[in-house]
């Protein structure tokens, strides 16, 4: 594996070979007592890392490229033990060192920049007094120069009005503004190296493209970067060279472009292949896939009515809530939109920006205060309650957290056969066996039945949600973020299963999501919405390759696209 | 009571044991409890004198092998009275906690899913209930019922109800906007069906806890309504009732107040201690 | 006089001479003077009591403790001899039922007002309207012959009315205070003529006295005249025995009441201690005889052969409270008759007894029952009056009853109950327990008459209805002649015995522990009322 | 206690506008209006309990005055339930009583013969100051153990939250009379006469801070553990900061919010715990008061004690809201 240094050094940016900050040989990390109960999580990893490079760690969850990370700082975690043959750093070692040491290191030569500045900022606190911490902490300056410092600070991470944002509070921020000032903080004292783990994900995507901005400057000011993250789009904006991680081992390293285009190993392919974009659209994702068994469903009900009528057609929604002071917010405001059986219509926007609330509306379970849906040309809204739950079993959704959205009390088996026998009471006697070959249609086995949904991974549990989905026989299935939360490759598995199921089942999908590229994968029709109105709706090929609303054209210019991806299209296209 | 009932986390060592697999602290919580559960049901079988056979030669005799705990001045067995007292001293735990879940249920409920003009009296009411001391509802019960037992079950059951009330409302409500109940209204499950399937069972879930916390709380308050002279009968030996009567002797005869405390301290513990393993049993394996 | 909230208990060995000669012929003196040389002027002196009563003046006997460092009274009580006091002498007319006082001339109210016939007047209304038990003294009023000179007027002819006037309840108010202070201050501060003045009260804590500067009118059984010889009272309220006893052995208190039994060798080891057995009724049992198995005379006796009283006594109470085997008059009460040897312990006799009366068959639990019923007694007793010891004497009499089959459920009532009057019907009980602190015989008369002016006689626990005894007892009270008195009352209360309507268990007694450098202290021998107008410190 | 928001999670905070004075207004008003009905709430209550209450009143102040527990004659009766009103309809005396209060009279104790104010405000300073000394007290036994033991492995933690549950376990009044035998009357480094006075205080103020230090170190510590698993932490030690300066200065603060919370109850609810310890030390205050004067049905007395509770509680809950708005500025930003 070592063999991976040269072709690191000879890579960096023909900026010639700079000096090597860090040097990771063989790095072991263990959690957990001597026994059973220990878990090797880091199993001999190698780093180098030169200065104003930027490496990059990525990996699934339970890679083990965060601990990695975090055994840099000294930080690897309670109950760690962590060994190398080889830890430097600026030709230091950093193994046995006291906590004294490590405390004078961190922050001044090494910063660490966390996913989520909403909890990774103090929430109590204002982020002045965060990044005013780390200088005094280091002793720098006083109290005056450290509050000039920190306006410059933060000014330099491109937050605007600094004076005013050291005031407030990560909850007070916008998402872009709070992750700079996160930055900002693990910056102050212009560490050699910074360490960001997962710093852009859960971003809306212009914020994403803000911060990776600011990641930049960093880099261009001479900053050695650690980047760690399960997204290659985003890698591929920054990183020069790229380490794949997989169950604490690291599978491939090189440099950006030749692991992006030529990966050797196969787990990297499947990365590679796993992310959905516009040009994943009609291919698989996954290597593997649900098998569907034909006569699951009954094929009788309902599938003659007239196909001139949209399935579901909403007519100007508007739903305003009032808040416990009294003020009164529309979070939709009058959105149409109509989705045809076997259709897939995406409904894209960014956090707030009412997408949520427009499914609850549109499952009706919120009636809206003006507008009207209306199911197979009948209106369901304001239709008495037992008309409503006739329509509802018509009509499932998935979640994007399955698991809140499971009784906790209940295993896989009751979850399904309470959805089964709601739906079909006559199959209370075999409701079991449908159950099982239910689980069996959305990739899990029979025994999953007896699981609790506690015990499965994010992906079994996504797909237990979508076997209960598709246990009532819907005609429609509200994805409501069904795959944000889930890992690439996982990802990829349930965005085929959904394929899958509407290829087979004839199933419509209202289909809502932040991310892009999963929208573009899935949709026939996009909707865009931005604060509660729907700026923008067309094919998806329309709104992705000719957007007409600005805001449409900032949200795909900000989008990271794979470079790769890019490559391969313009080679196939030659 | 509120601060055990809202503090939930417990050591997250402890979640990942496999059921079979019970923390020393839970095994000897069980193991007292048990203790204290036989001898409600069975004094005889553990007690080795009448608790109420008096014997004016050996009062005030210390903790010796012929008195495990010494007498009390009238020549009783302290050990036997403790032994025996403990069916009514747990009794009231139970009983009185029987009566605070169950109106606190009712209110509960109804103060978070009973339509607007149900429930917003009710909420405030709960509001007014909370401002009084919880010994004085208690007292006002006592006045009302006379001292008893089942008075002071009563009283310590209603003194503690509007506390648990307001628990089981947030309860009820944090379940009401959970995502299983929304999936349950979105797969087209009538009202009542989701209330027995998942509203009701849910927000009792952390009840079983509160329960086994409320006991030993229970049997502290009973013993403090003892202690004002608002306990039950004598002979009885109810533990409240033994330390009132020990605190006269207690400059010459130390075990009398000692005993009955620990006795009371011991079930408070266990079952607090019990009832925390279950909620966190509940909540590890339910919330992760 | 009434029933004392309080407790009951012991009496020093001094006291025990005092019991066998009847009544206190001997004053029960802390000391004797033979310090008076050491004395200190001044000081403050510390007592801590038990309960603290609503108000400082009341028909409470608690009341009368208090009121007796503040007011002044017609006359003194002396060791069963009467004594001038605001009174400086007095007359009886021939019929005995108006008595003429003269009253002193330079007695002044703590508010500067005169003392005169007019203040005697103007407290009598007072009298009557705040202490619950006034009927029962016979007295009908004042009347002015001149300034200093008034006749009081009786129903009956009463030869106790001086030891009532005497007793703590009866002290005069300063009649300006009387009608212009707010009930607030008559309450809290009632001015009156005595050795002190109340400062401030303080609820829950107690009550800072300040002694009068003026005062020179002390009784003649008093140790001095002039003012107090300490310059402070602090008068605090500690329920709990054993926090007093605490008090006075850590020396922050100089008095502490009622130190715990299982202290009480103690106390007379390493402090001195002052004994009062209350006159009245003791603590005792009171069957119902109107209803139930105790209108058998056979059922009653047996439930007393049954209990081994002595030995209660003495352990419970370890030698704090005497054993008190008449159930109608107190040792301490004018013509009290001792019965102490009536109903040895003899569980054999009331087992036979028992049988005789057809109490043969048993229950599921091993109680004697007839006709289908278990003889089975109720007991409720008052918590605000029965204290815990008095609780645990109970219990040693349900246990030793049990071994001949009579079942005793006892019932606490808590002073709400107790104080509204509950389980008070003929209904609701089968035996009464409780005592009454007053200072003459006719108690009997308060007792056991059935009717009080045309009403049940709340105050007849027995429900005793015996027109016949009743008379026996007026014409006993009615008696002019001290040896026939003294006869008929003897007879009377031997009769109460034999049927064993009502027997004593114990004594209600006034137990003082009191540091060694404090003498002079003394316990007036109708109430048992402290003196802290002779007491001082003394070096050391 | 927090409100539990239901519904309106999916509102997106960034399009929360600026509060406008008007509702400030409008939640002030508001909260005085739910604290005017708490304390009509509670006094129509009491009212209510007493009224039905077994025990003749006049029949209790009779006997009271004479010591004596006999039932009474109607011709006894009549001057007392004249004079104190008890033989006008219930109604009649609810509002007459109620409209005493809107014009500030809070009547007066028929027992003890004084006007409810004179006692309350003799009584008040020594129960509040108990109370608040105990509250006080317990946190500070409450802080530094749960920065001793809380969030530094499971069986530190055990260990911590063992003593807790112990100390929560407590009966008050029997740790009460232990320290009263052990520290004053033993060993005499206390008063045993209970008083107002600072060395009176202490251990009346233990006993009652102890089981309070239980309750509070056991919400504390489960919110102390919460947040040192918090992102923040991790980004605090990143910075250089020491663990220990981490939990001091940014995860007890978040531990410190249900500690607050219970607080507020618990000052309310501590007269309960009051009326015990002053009757174990003897020490005057309302809790002995107010036992009393439930014994006698003293209604005037009891209700004022009550409504002053109340008022007490309320007053604090705002205190601890505002307490709450300093330690969790995020709450300015709510509702």
């Amino acid at each position: 594996m070592n063999a991976f240094a040269q072709a690191q050094v000879m890579s960096h940016d023909g900026m010639g070979a700079s000096r090597l900050i860090l040097e990771v040989r063989d790095l072991n990390v263990w959690f957990g007592q001597d026994g059973d109960s220990r878990r090797h999580v880091v199993k001999g990893v190698d780093l180098e890392l030169y200065a104003g490079q930027c490496i990059a760690l990525v990996g699934e969850s339970g890679s083990g490229k965060s601990v990695t990370a975090r055994s840099l700082i000294g930080l690897a975690g309670a109950g760690s033990r962590v060994e190398a043959a080889n830890l430097t750093f600026e030709g230091e070692t950093l193994l046995g060192r006291s906590d004294r040491w490590w405390r004078h290191v961190r922050g001044s030569k090494i910063g660490l920049i966390l996913q989520d500045a909403l909890v990774s900022l103090d929430p109590l606190r204002p982020v002045g007094k965060e990044i005013d911490e780390a200088l005094w902490l280091h002793r720098w300056g006083d109290r005056a120069s450290r509050r000039e410092k920190i306006l410059k600070i933060l000014g330099q991470v491109g937050v605007p009005e600094p004076a005013l944002r050291a005031k407030q509070r990560s909850g007070e921020l916008s998402g872009g503004l709070r992750q700079r000032a996160l930055i900002a903080a693990a910056i102050a004292l212009h560490p050699n190296v910074v360490i960001a783990d997962e710093p852009t994900t859960a971003l809306d995507v212009t914020v994403q493209a803000q911060v990776l901005g600011v990641l930049k400057q960093m880099l261009a000011r001479g900053t050695s970067i650690i980047l760690i993250s399960h997204d290659l789009a985003v890698v591929s904006k920054l990183a020069d060279i790229i380490y794949v991680m997989r169950g604490g081992s690291i599978v491939e390293a090189g440099p950006r472009d030749r692991v992006l285009n030529r990966p050797r190993h196969r787990y990297t392919q499947q990365l590679i292949d796993a992310v959905p974009s516009e040009h994943t659209k009609g291919t698989r994702l996954s290597a593997d896939g649900g098998v569907l068994r034909p006569g699951l469903f009954s094929q009788s009900r309902g599938r003659s009515s007239n196909n001139r009528v949209p399935l579901l057609d909403a007519r100007n929604i508007v739903k305003t809530f009032r808040s416990p002071d009294g003020i009164r917010r529309t979070v939709v405001k009058g959105v149409s939109f109509t989705l045809a059986r076997g259709e897939t219509l995406g409904i894209v926007g960014e956090s707030g920006s009412g997408k949520s609330t427009l499914a609850r509306v549109a499952l009706s379970l919120e009636t809206p205060d003006s507008g009207e849906v209306r199911f197979e040309g009948r209106i369901w809204t304001g239709a008495v309650p037992a008309e409503q739950r006739q329509i509802r079993k018509r009509i499932s959704v998935v979640y994007q957290d399955p698991l809140s959205s499971f009784d906790p009390r209940w295993r896989v088996s009751r979850i399904l056969t309470d959805a089964i026998t709601l739906a079909n009471p006559s199959r209370a006697q075999d409701a079991r066996q449908y159950a099982a070959a239910l689980l069996e249609a959305v990739g899990l086995e029979p025994v999953h039945l007896d699981r609790w949904p506690l015990q499965m991974s994010g992906g079994q549990r996504q797909r237990v949600a979508i076997a209960r989905a598709i246990a009532t026989e819907p005609e429609i299935i509200i994805l409501d973020e069904a795959v944000s939360a889930l890992d690439v490759s996982v990802q990829a598995q349930i965005l085929d299963l959904l394929t899958d199921l509407q290829a087979q089942l004839g199933i419509s999908y209202l289909f809502i999501s932040h991310d892009l590229g999963v929208i573009h994968h899935m949709s026939d029709r996009v909707l865009v919405m931005k604060d509660g109105k729907a700026v923008e709706q067309g094919t998806a090929d329309q709104v992705f390759y000719h957007p007409k609303h600005a805001y449409t054209q900032s949200l795909l210019a900000s989008l990271p696209r794979l470079e790769y991806a890019q490559l391969r299209m313009a080679a196939s296209a030659r | 009571m509120t601060a055990s009932v809202t503090g939930q986390a417990r050591a997250a060592s402890e979640r990942q044991r496999s059921i079979f697999k019970v923390p020393l602290s839970v095994a000897l919580s069980v193991l007292v409890a048990l203790f204290f559960v036989a001898a409600a049901i069975t004094p005889a079988a553990l007690s080795t004198h009448s608790p109420f056979d008096t014997d004016l030669l050996s009062s005030l005799t210390p903790p010796a092998s012929d008195h495990l705990l010494g007498t009390d001045d009238i020549g009783r067995d302290l050990y036997s009275r403790i032994i025996w007292g403990t069916r009514q001293s747990l009794l009231i735990g139970l009983g009185a906690m029987a009566v605070a879940l169950t109106s606190a249920t009712v209110l509960g409920f109804a103060a978070a899913l009973a339509p607007r003009w149900i429930a917003e009296p009710i909420d405030r009411i709960l509001e007014i209930l909370l401002a009084f001391p919880t010994l004085l509802l208690a007292l006002l019960f006592v006045a009302l019922l006379g001292p008893s037992a089942t008075s002071l079950l009563f009283s310590v059951g209603i003194g503690t109800a509007p506390g648990y009330a307001r628990l089981i409302r947030a309860q009820t409500l944090k379940v009401k906007s959970s995502g299983y109940v929304e999936a349950a209204w979105a797969l087209g499950h009538p009202g009542h069906t989701i209330f027995r399937q998942h509203i009701a069972p849910n927000a009792f879930r952390p009840l079983v806890a509160l329960f086994a916390l409320g006991i030993g709380q229970s049997v502290v308050w009973a013993s403090g309504l003892s202690f004002l002279g608002l306990g039950v009968a004598p002979p009885s030996p109810e533990w409240g009732a033994l330390l009132e009567a020990g605190k006269a002797n207690i400059t010459v005869a130390w075990w009398l107040e000692i005993f009955p405390g620990v006795a009371i301290v011991f079930v408070a513990l266990s079952f607090t201690q019990i009832g925390r393993y279950i909620q966190d049993r509940l909540e590890g394996t339910l919330h992760q | 006089m009434k029933r004392i909230a309080m407790t009951a208990r012991a009496t020093s060995k001094v006291a025990a001479i005092v019991l066998l000669a009847g009544w206190a012929p001997l004053p029960a003196f802390a000391t004797g003077s033979a310090d008076q040389d050491q004395r200190v002027d001044g000081g403050t002196i510390t007592y801590v009591h038990q309960q603290e009563p609503p108000c400082l003046w009341g028909g409470w006997v608690q009341q009368a403790y208090l009121a007796r460092q503040v007011f002044d009274y017609l006359v003194s009580y002396d060791n069963g001899q009467i004594r001038p006091w605001l009174a400086t002498d007095w007359s009886q007319s021939s019929d005995r039922k108006t008595i003429t006082f003269h009253l002193r001339k330079d007695v002044v109210f703590t508010d500067g007002t005169k003392f005169d016939a007019d203040a005697v007047i103007a407290n009598y209304p007072v009298w009557e309207k705040g202490i619950g038990w006034h009927g029962f003294t016979y007295m009908q009023g004042f009347t002015k012959v001149d300034d200093f000179t008034v006749e009081l007027h009786l129903s009956e002819p009463n030869p106790e009315i001086y030891n009532v006037l005497a007793n703590g309840h009866y002290g005069f108010q300063s009649p300006t205070s009387i009608a212009r202070n707010t009930s607030e201050q008559k309450c809290l501060a009632p001015v009156g003529t005595g050795p002190w003045r109340v400062e401030k009260w303080t609820r829950g804590a107690g009550i800072s006295f300040v002694r009068n500067d003026a005062y020179n009118w002390a009784p003649p059984n008093a140790h001095h005249n002039g003012r107090a010889y300490a310059q402070r009272l602090e008068w605090r309220f500690v329920p709990d025995a054993t926090t007093r006893w605490g008090a006075l052995v850590s020396g922050e208190a100089d008095v502490a009441y009622q130190p715990p039994s299982v202290q009480w060798k103690n106390a007379q080891r390493q402090f001195q201690t002052l004994s009062f057995v209350a006159t009245g009724r003791p603590q005792g049992l009171s069957f119902n005889v109107s209803r139930g198995p105790f209108t058998d005379q056979r059922v009653r006796q047996a439930f007393v052969d049954a209990v081994d009283r002595k030995k209660i006594v003495q352990a419970v109470f370890k030698g704090t409270v005497p054993f008190e085997g008449n159930g109608s008059l107190s040792k301490t009460t004018p013509l009290y008759l001792n019965v102490d040897d009536n109903y040895p312990f003899d569980p054999a006799k009331a087992n036979k007894l028992l049988d005789e009366a057809g109490w043969t068959a048993r229950d599921a639990n091993g109680y004697r029952a007839k006709d289908g019923k278990t003889l089975e007694a109720r007991l409720p007793f008052n918590q605000a009056i029965i204290d815990a010891e008095g609780a645990v004497a109970l219990q040693v009499i349900q246990d030793q009853v049990k071994n001949v089959g009579i079942k005793v459920d006892l019932i606490p009532l808590t002073q709400t109950e107790g104080f509204a009057g509950a389980y008070s019907k003929p209904g609701d009980k089968e035996i009464s327990f409780g005592y009454w602190v007053w200072p003459s015989p006719n108690i009997l008369d308060i007792v056991y008459n059935h009717q009080l002016k045309g009403q049940p006689n709340g105050n007849n626990t027995t429900f005793f209805n015996n027109p016949e005894i009743e008379e026996q007892i007026i014409d006993a009270q009615r008696e002019p002649d001290p040896k026939s008195r003294q006869q008929k009352f003897n007879t009377l209360q031997q009769w109460f015995t034999d049927q064993a309507v009502a027997v004593g268990v114990y004594n209600f007694t006034y137990n003082v522990a009191i540091a060694k450098n404090l003498k002079g202290l003394w316990q007036d021998q109708g109430n048992g009322l402290l003196n802290f107008y002779d007491a001082y410190f003394v070096k050391e | 206690m927090p409100v539990i928001s239901s519904g309106l999670d999916m509102v997106p905070a960034d399009d929360v506008q600026p509060r406008s004075s008007s509702n400030l207004t409008r939640r002030i008003l508001r909260r005085l209006g739910a604290t005017l009905f708490v304390l009509w709430g509670t006094v129509t209550i009491t009212f209510l309990v007493l009224s039905i209450l077994p025990g003749d009143r006049a029949t209790i102040l009779l006997n009271i005055r004479s010591g004596q527990a006999i039932e009474r004659t109607p011709e006894e009766l009549a001057p007392i339930n004249a004079a104190y009103g008890f033989d006008q309809p219930i109604a009649v005396q609810y509002i007459r009583y109620v409209s005493g209060l809107l014009h500030g009279d809070l009547g007066a104790s028929y027992e003890l013969q004084r006007p409810v104010l004179n006692i309350i405000s003799e009584q008040i300073a020594p129960t509040f100051t108990l109370a608040i000394a105990a509250l006080v007290l317990a946190w500070i036994f409450t802080i530094p153990w749960t920065l001793l033991t809380a969030g530094r492995g499971a069986r530190l933690g055990a260990f911590g939250s063992a003593a807790e549950t112990i100390l929560a376990g407590l009966p008050q009044y029997w740790v009460g009379i232990l320290l009263l035998i052990v520290f004053a009357i033993w060993l005499n480094w206390f008063p045993v006469i209970g008083g107002t006075g600072l060395v009176n205080t202490v251990l009346p103020t233990v006993t009652l801070a102890v089981p309070l230090a239980g309750f509070i170190g056991q919400s504390i510590r489960s919110e102390f553990d919460r947040a040192m698993r918090e992102p923040f932490v991790l980004s605090a030690r990143a910075r250089g900061m020491s663990a220990a300066g981490v939990r001091a200065r940014h995860v007890l603060r978040h531990a410190l919010i249900p500690g607050i919370t219970l607080s507020g109850w618990a000052i309310g609810h501590l007269l309960s715990g009051t009326v015990l310890v002053e009757a174990v030390f003897a020490r005057p205050g309302l809790g002995a008061v107010l036992v009393n004067a439930v014994n006698t049905k003293d209604f005037a007395l009891v209700s004022g004690i009550l409504i002053l509770n109340s008022f007490l509680y309320v007053l604090i809950n705002f205190i601890v809201d505002l307490i709450y708005l300093v330690v969790d500025p995020r709450l300015r930003d709510k509702a």
